[in-house]
């Protein structure tokens, strides 16, 4: 049998910690010989100041939509990708849980590797989700670099 | 002039102090127009405004975009998913 | 803390399935604020011929040699990597199944990225490894594609 | 004339149904000397060598690389893994 297109989509805005094993098996497919995944983790320290822990919060009913309309860009983009699963947390993330996970599975490797780092930038740059990192001493709105794709 | 309700975020929110604020704004009633009223109502905002986007619906729009009455309407800092 | 070079490192050639958790498992750290992972998985099929199952043989003792001088070889290009994991299965594996995984973790995305990337392509090219797939009505050694850097 | 065993892997050795032989090499006695050997006493791979490496000690040689008494020797065919 021979599948075209994506058959196999999952999309989450989560208050609980993400499963890799999830998004890797949202993605499986058995015409898939490559799957790329990208996961964000809580860093311990920025710039030197130690991070005791995130807070996430998102405009969550436009933020599943803005992961929908991510995965289908990227079936537009890769025709052969099989498969495309986005997660992100929000809420409280503690140091070295996952804030985000983008999976691509495809039937070779160049798509799944080109399509899941697509994601991740694109995701970077327009999905409705703020970051706030608490410090033992303050906390900041960290901003994501500029330079994605306009939305 | 009309009343519009608007959704913040992130540090918007914060710094506003509350979730959603509301304004009067006249015709044409544009994205910019209402970001300028916030600004207006919200001096504590307005270093952050230039640099925030604006959502109806749950979709980004252009400045110039129009309002319908019982849009949803969001004002949307810089983003800092991943 | 600042975590400098890779701290964390794990090889495997491996006659039972392979766990993705595991390999994220072993490039975890505290200073990665990038995990990016690469899975190969056996296809039902190539060039429209129905695969049964995919017959993995390593020269072995110079392939999980091979495995670290391909994470050597990465912290090298890319000194903010902080683990670097990477396993290959052998003997027979199932339509579905996992043949390979390469993880990379690094403080930023773009390195854990690129690493991972350049790593399968590498491992394609030079890991003593050789596939015989099996139809219903016979079988064929497949070469990889000429086109990674020369060993 | 040196007696080498070289160890086979894949395509050749399932071709030539053992996983390593012997074979007969003078002075000097190079990964490429050897490979021609291989290629004499086992023309059913003749076609396979040409696109082979040579490993020595478990890495890969030029076909130059001079060998020393109780070097691992091995032919690999083109890889596949992954």
């Amino acid at each position: 049998m021979d599948f075209r297109g994506i058959v196999r989509t999952w999309y989450q805005i989560s208050e609980t910690p993400l499963s890799m094993e999830r998004a890797v098996a949202a993605v499986s497919d058995p015409a898939a010989g490559a799957i790329a995944t990208f996961a964000g983790t809580t860093r311990n320290s920025f710039q030197g100041k130690e991070v005791r822990y995130l807070e996430y919060e998102a405009y969550g009913a436009m933020a599943e939509r803005t992961l929908e309309e991510i995965g289908t860009k990227i079936a537009d983009k890769w025709p052969p990708v099989t498969g495309v699963a986005i997660a992100h947390r929000v809420g409280r993330v503690e140091v070295g849980e996952t804030s985000v996970i983008v999976a691509v599975s495809a039937p070779h490797r160049k798509e799944a590797l080109a399509a899941c780092s697509w994601g991740i930038d694109r995701l970077k740059a327009v999905l409705p989700v703020w970051k706030k990192e608490v410090f033992s001493d303050g906390e900041v709105w960290r901003e994501n670099e500029p330079g994605g794709e306009p939305p | 002039m009309t009343r519009w309700t608007v959704r913040l975020f992130g540090p918007a929110r914060e710094a506003i102090g509350t979730d959603r604020t509301e304004v009067d704004v006249g015709e044409p009633a544009t994205a910019a127009a209402v970001v300028e009223a916030v600004a207006a109502r919200h001096p504590e905002i307005a270093d952050l405004l230039p640099r925030s986007r604006v959502a109806v619906e749950r979709e980004y729009v252009d400045p110039e975009a129009r309002l319908r009455p019982g849009d949803e309407i969001a004002i949307l800092p810089p983003v800092g998913g991943g």
